[in-house]
C-alpha cells in the first residue's frame, strides 16, 4: 500500500506559500487540524484565503491566523464568537464571504467529486441569489452554486493509517470528509497514526486515495466552547 | 401577561408528534427539548453531524469531540448516528427531517422569514438557517411578537434581509399562536390574559380572526 | 428512539402497487434484497419501473421478476448475463434506459440529498447527452442531469438496529446507502437485526431517517457470479 | 508476431508508475495487475467501491461480499478501504484515480474511444466506462490492432457510437505501441517481428512515424 506518512506538521506543510486557498476542517473549534494551524502560524504565510465553517475564537483556532494578519478572505456559514474578526472586518483589511452550510458543505463535496455546479434551494430570493442563476425544478426555485477546491486542505482525524485511511470520532467528523476530498494536497493530522491494516476497511470515513500527507499530531487542546452540563 | 419563553418552548413541544425528526434552532427551540411529552418518541437531528442528540453529560462524559450546532457538549442516545455536514445537510435539503422550530427576528404574512442579519450591525453568518429554511417541509417560528421598542415583528414584508421565501407555516409568540395561510396571519390561540385586540395592535401584518380565540393550553 | 421494525417481507412492503417506480440496491448479485425480491414475486405487482444497477441473472434477483413479467422497464448501466432480459427487450416487452454508472449513482444521491440536478462530464460527445443541457466550466463540457427518486427503495444490509441504523459489509455496499436516500419508503433488510444501542454511532453507514421499516431477512443465498479463486 | 494478451498487459505494466492509483478495466486490463514490477506500489480501485484490491482468495476465504466491478470474489489488503457507488465514481469523476486502462473497439486519432456498443446486437449497457473516460487524467487503451476481419480499430473517426471524447492518451495493441498526439497516432514502439509497414497498413487513422522505432521491451 501506498506510504502517506510524513514525519511532522512541518514536513507536512512544506509548499503551503502566500495567497493560496486553503480548506481547514471543524465546526467551531471542534474537529480543527490544530497542529497545521500552528505550522500555518509558524510559517507566517500571508494572504490567505481560508474555507472553514467558522473562523475560530479570539485565541484558538483560526482566530490565530487572524490575529496575526494571515488571512485575506474567509469563506465560512458563521463568524460570531471573534472580536478580533469583527475588527479587521469593519476596517476592510479582511473580506468574508459568508455561504449558507449546507451550501458550503456541498460545494466542496463537489470540488472533490469532479461536479462542477449544482442546484439547491438555500439562498433563493436572499443576497445568497443576487448574481446567481437560478431555475426552477418541479414548481420550486432553487440556485445553480459552483464546486470549491483548495490548494491544501487540513483535515483532523481520530485514527489514521500509512495509507491515508481516516476515521473521524463523534461531530469532530463534520466538514472533515469532504474537504479531504477537495484540496489538491490534503494533510491529514490525526490523534492516532497505526499501519495500515489495522482498520476495518469496511469502517474508513475517509478512504486513503485523498490523503496526500499524514502526521500524528501532538497536544491536542480540544477547547470546548461551551462547556454545558448536567447534574447526574 | 403574556408567555415566558419556557410556555413559548413548552406550547410548540405540542405540536411535536411521535415519531418525527426535528431540528431545533439556537435560544427558545432549544427549550422545546425538555418539554416533550410522555410516549412522544422523536429523534433530534443536529445539523453538524448527529441524529439522536441527548441531553447534556454530566461532568465526567463531557467530551471535546460530541458538540451541538450551538457548540454546546451533548450526548448520544441508544440509536445516535454520526455523520458528515454533507450528509447532514443532504438530510435537510432532501426533506427528511419532519420539523424544523427556529427563531426570527421578523416573519412577513407570506410565510417569508428574516433572522439573519441586521444592516449596520456586524453579520456573523447564516449558518444552516437559508438550507433549513428553504428545505424544511414544516417551519415553527418561536419568537417575540414585538420588539423591545414595541414594533411588531409581523409584518406585511419583511424589513430585513431575508432569510427565505414563503417557508414559515406556524408562529408561537408570547402572545400568539398563528397560522399563515395565503391571507395572512391566522389566529388560532391567545396567551392568557391577552386579548385579540391587543394581537392586533402587536401585528402589523393582515391578521385573520375567525370565531372565538381559544387560550394557549400548556 | 423511533422504532422501524416491521415483522417480516410482507409487512415491509405492504403499500407496494402496480406501475409504481422502484430503486433495488446491489452490484451484479452482491448486496441485492433478496427477501424483497421474493416479496415482490409473491405479491406479483407489474408494470413496475426497476432502478437498479444491473438487472440480475436469468434465475436470480430481478432476473426473477423480468421471468415473471412484472417489470415494464429497468433503468441501469449495464444489463448483460440475463437471457430473457434480452429477449423481452427485442421483443419490445420490457424498455430499458442505459446510465452510466457513476451518473447513476450521483442521480440516486441527489435525489436523496434534495439536489434535482448537477453537472457530470460522463457522456458528453455520446448518445447519452443527446436532448440534454450541455454547458462549459473551466474550458471542460458537463451534461446537467437530474435527480431519481423512488417510490419504494428496497436495500440490504449486514447489520441493522430498531431506530433503522445500517451497515454493509465489503461491496455488498454498492448502491444501498444512496437509494436508502432516495426512497419514499425505504425498506430495508438486514441479515442481523439488534436493539438501538448496539451500533457503534460512529459506524453507521445509513443514518435511521432514510429508513422507514426494517426487518431481519432469511435464508440468504448470497449466490456468486464469478467464483475465482487461488490456489493457496 | 505480435503480442499476445499477457504480453500487451506485461507492457502496459510499466506505465505503472509507484504510488499510483490505477482503476483496471475487464479483460486484457486485469491482466495487468500480474505484471506490476517489485517495488512499485500502486492501489488498485474497482469502482464497484474498494480502494486496494488484492488478488482472488483462496477457497476458504471466498466471501460473496466481496467482488470487483467483473464480479469476481476478490480479497483485501491491509490499507484497504470500502465504500459507496456514489463516492467511488466521486473519486474517478473527481480525478484522484491516476490512471485508468482499458479495452476497445475503436480509437481514433483524435483520441476519441467507442467501446459499449454495436449497433444491431444486444447493447448491455455502458456500466463505469463512460464516466471513466470522462474524467481519468490518463488512460491507456489495451486492444487487438485489427478486428477479426482484418479492419483497422484505430480510426480517422470512429464508426461505432462513442464512449468518450479526445480522452485516450495512450495505446497497446498486439503490434504496436502508440500515443495520441494532436496529429495523430504516433508511434512508438513495435511488437517483436512487426514492422512499421505492418503497423501502417493495420492502421486507417494517421500514423506519426518519426526516427528509429524500437521494438517492445517486455
Amino acid at each position: 500500500m501506498i506510504n502517506k506518512t510524513v514525519k511532522n506538521a512541518q514536513e507536512a506543510l512544506q509548499g503551503v506559500q502566500d495567497s493560496m486557498t486553503l480548506m481547514l476542517g471543524g465546526f467551531g473549534l471542534c474537529g480543527i487540524p490544530e497542529n497545521s494551524i500552528q505550522e500555518l502560524l509558524r510559517l507566517g504565510v500571508k494572504d490567505l484565503t481560508c474555507i472553514s465553517n467558522n473562523a475560530g475564537v479570539d485565541d484558538f483556532g483560526i482566530g490565530l491566523l487572524l490575529q496575526k494578519r494571515q488571512v485575506r478572505k474567509m469563506i465560512s456559514s458563521y463568524v460570531g464568537e471573534n472580536a478580533e474578526f469583527e475588527r479587521q472586518l469593519l476596517s476592510g483589511e479582511l473580506e468574508v464571504e459568508l455561504i449558507p452550510q449546507g451550501t458550503l458543505a456541498e460545494r466542496i463535496r463537489a470540488g472533490g467529486a469532479g461536479i462542477p455546479a449544482f442546484f439547491t434551494p438555500a439562498g433563493y430570493g436572499t443576497e445568497v441569489g443576487e448574481g446567481k442563476e437560478s431555475r426552477e425544478f418541479n414548481g420550486k426555485r432553487y440556485l445553480m452554486e459552483e464546486w470549491l477546491k483548495a490548494d491544501f486542505s487540513f483535515v483532523k482525524a481520530w485514527k489514521g493509517d500509512t495509507a491515508g485511511n481516516l476515521i473521524f470520532k463523534g461531530t469532530a467528523r463534520n466538514f472533515n470528509p469532504m474537504m479531504a476530498a477537495a484540496g489538491k494536497i490534503t494533510v491529514a493530522e490525526v490523534e492516532e497514526l497505526v499501519p495500515a491494516g489495522e482498520l476495518d476497511p469496511n469502517m474508513i470515513h475517509t478512504p486513503g486515495i485523498y490523503v496526500q500527507r499524514i502526521f500524528q499530531g501532538e497536544k491536542y487542546e480540544k477547547r470546548i466552547e461551551q462547556r454545558t452540563v448536567r447534574t447526574a | 401577561m403574556g408567555l415566558d419563553k419556557n410556555q413559548i418552548a413548552k406550547r410548540i413541544a405540542k405540536e411535536v408528534k411521535n415519531g418525527m425528526y426535528v431540528n431545533l434552532g439556537i435560544g427558545i427551540p432549544t427549550l422545546v427539548a425538555n418539554y416533550i411529552p410522555e410516549g412522544v418518541e422523536v429523534v433530534l437531528q443536529s445539523e453538524n453531524g448527529l441524529l439522536g442528540m441527548g441531553p447534556f453529560p454530566t461532568e465526567d462524559k463531557v467530551d471535546a469531540d460530541l458538540i451541538n450546532a450551538g457548540k454546546q457538549t451533548i450526548t448520544t442516545l441508544p440509536g445516535s448516528s454520526i455523520f458528515s455536514s454533507a450528509e447532514s445537510f443532504g438530510m435537510i435539503r432532501g426533506e427528511h427531517v419532519d420539523l424544523t422550530i427556529l427563531g426570527a427576528m421578523e416573519v412577513s404574512e407570506q410565510g417569508d422569514i428574516a433572522n439573519w442579519k441586521i444592516p449596520g450591525k456586524m453579520v456573523k453568518g447564516m449558518g444552516g438557517a437559508m438550507d433549513l429554511v428553504a428545505s424544511a417541509k414544516n417551519i415553527i417560528v418561536a419568537m417575540q411578537h414585538t420588539a423591545r421598542d414595541g414594533s411588531s415583528k409581523l409584518l406585511k414584508e419583511c424589513t430585513l434581509p431575508i432569510t427565505g421565501l414563503k417557508c414559515i407555516k406556524k408562529i408561537v409568540t408570547d402572545l400568539a399562536v398563528l397560522e399563515v395561510t395565503e391571507d395572512g396571519f391566522k389566529l388560532l390561540e391567545r396567551a392568557p390574559g391577552v386579548t385579540v385586540e391587543d394581537i392586533q395592535k402587536a401585528t402589523e401584518g393582515r391578521l385573520i380572526v375567525e370565531g372565538d380565540i381559544p387560550e394557549v393550553q400548556i
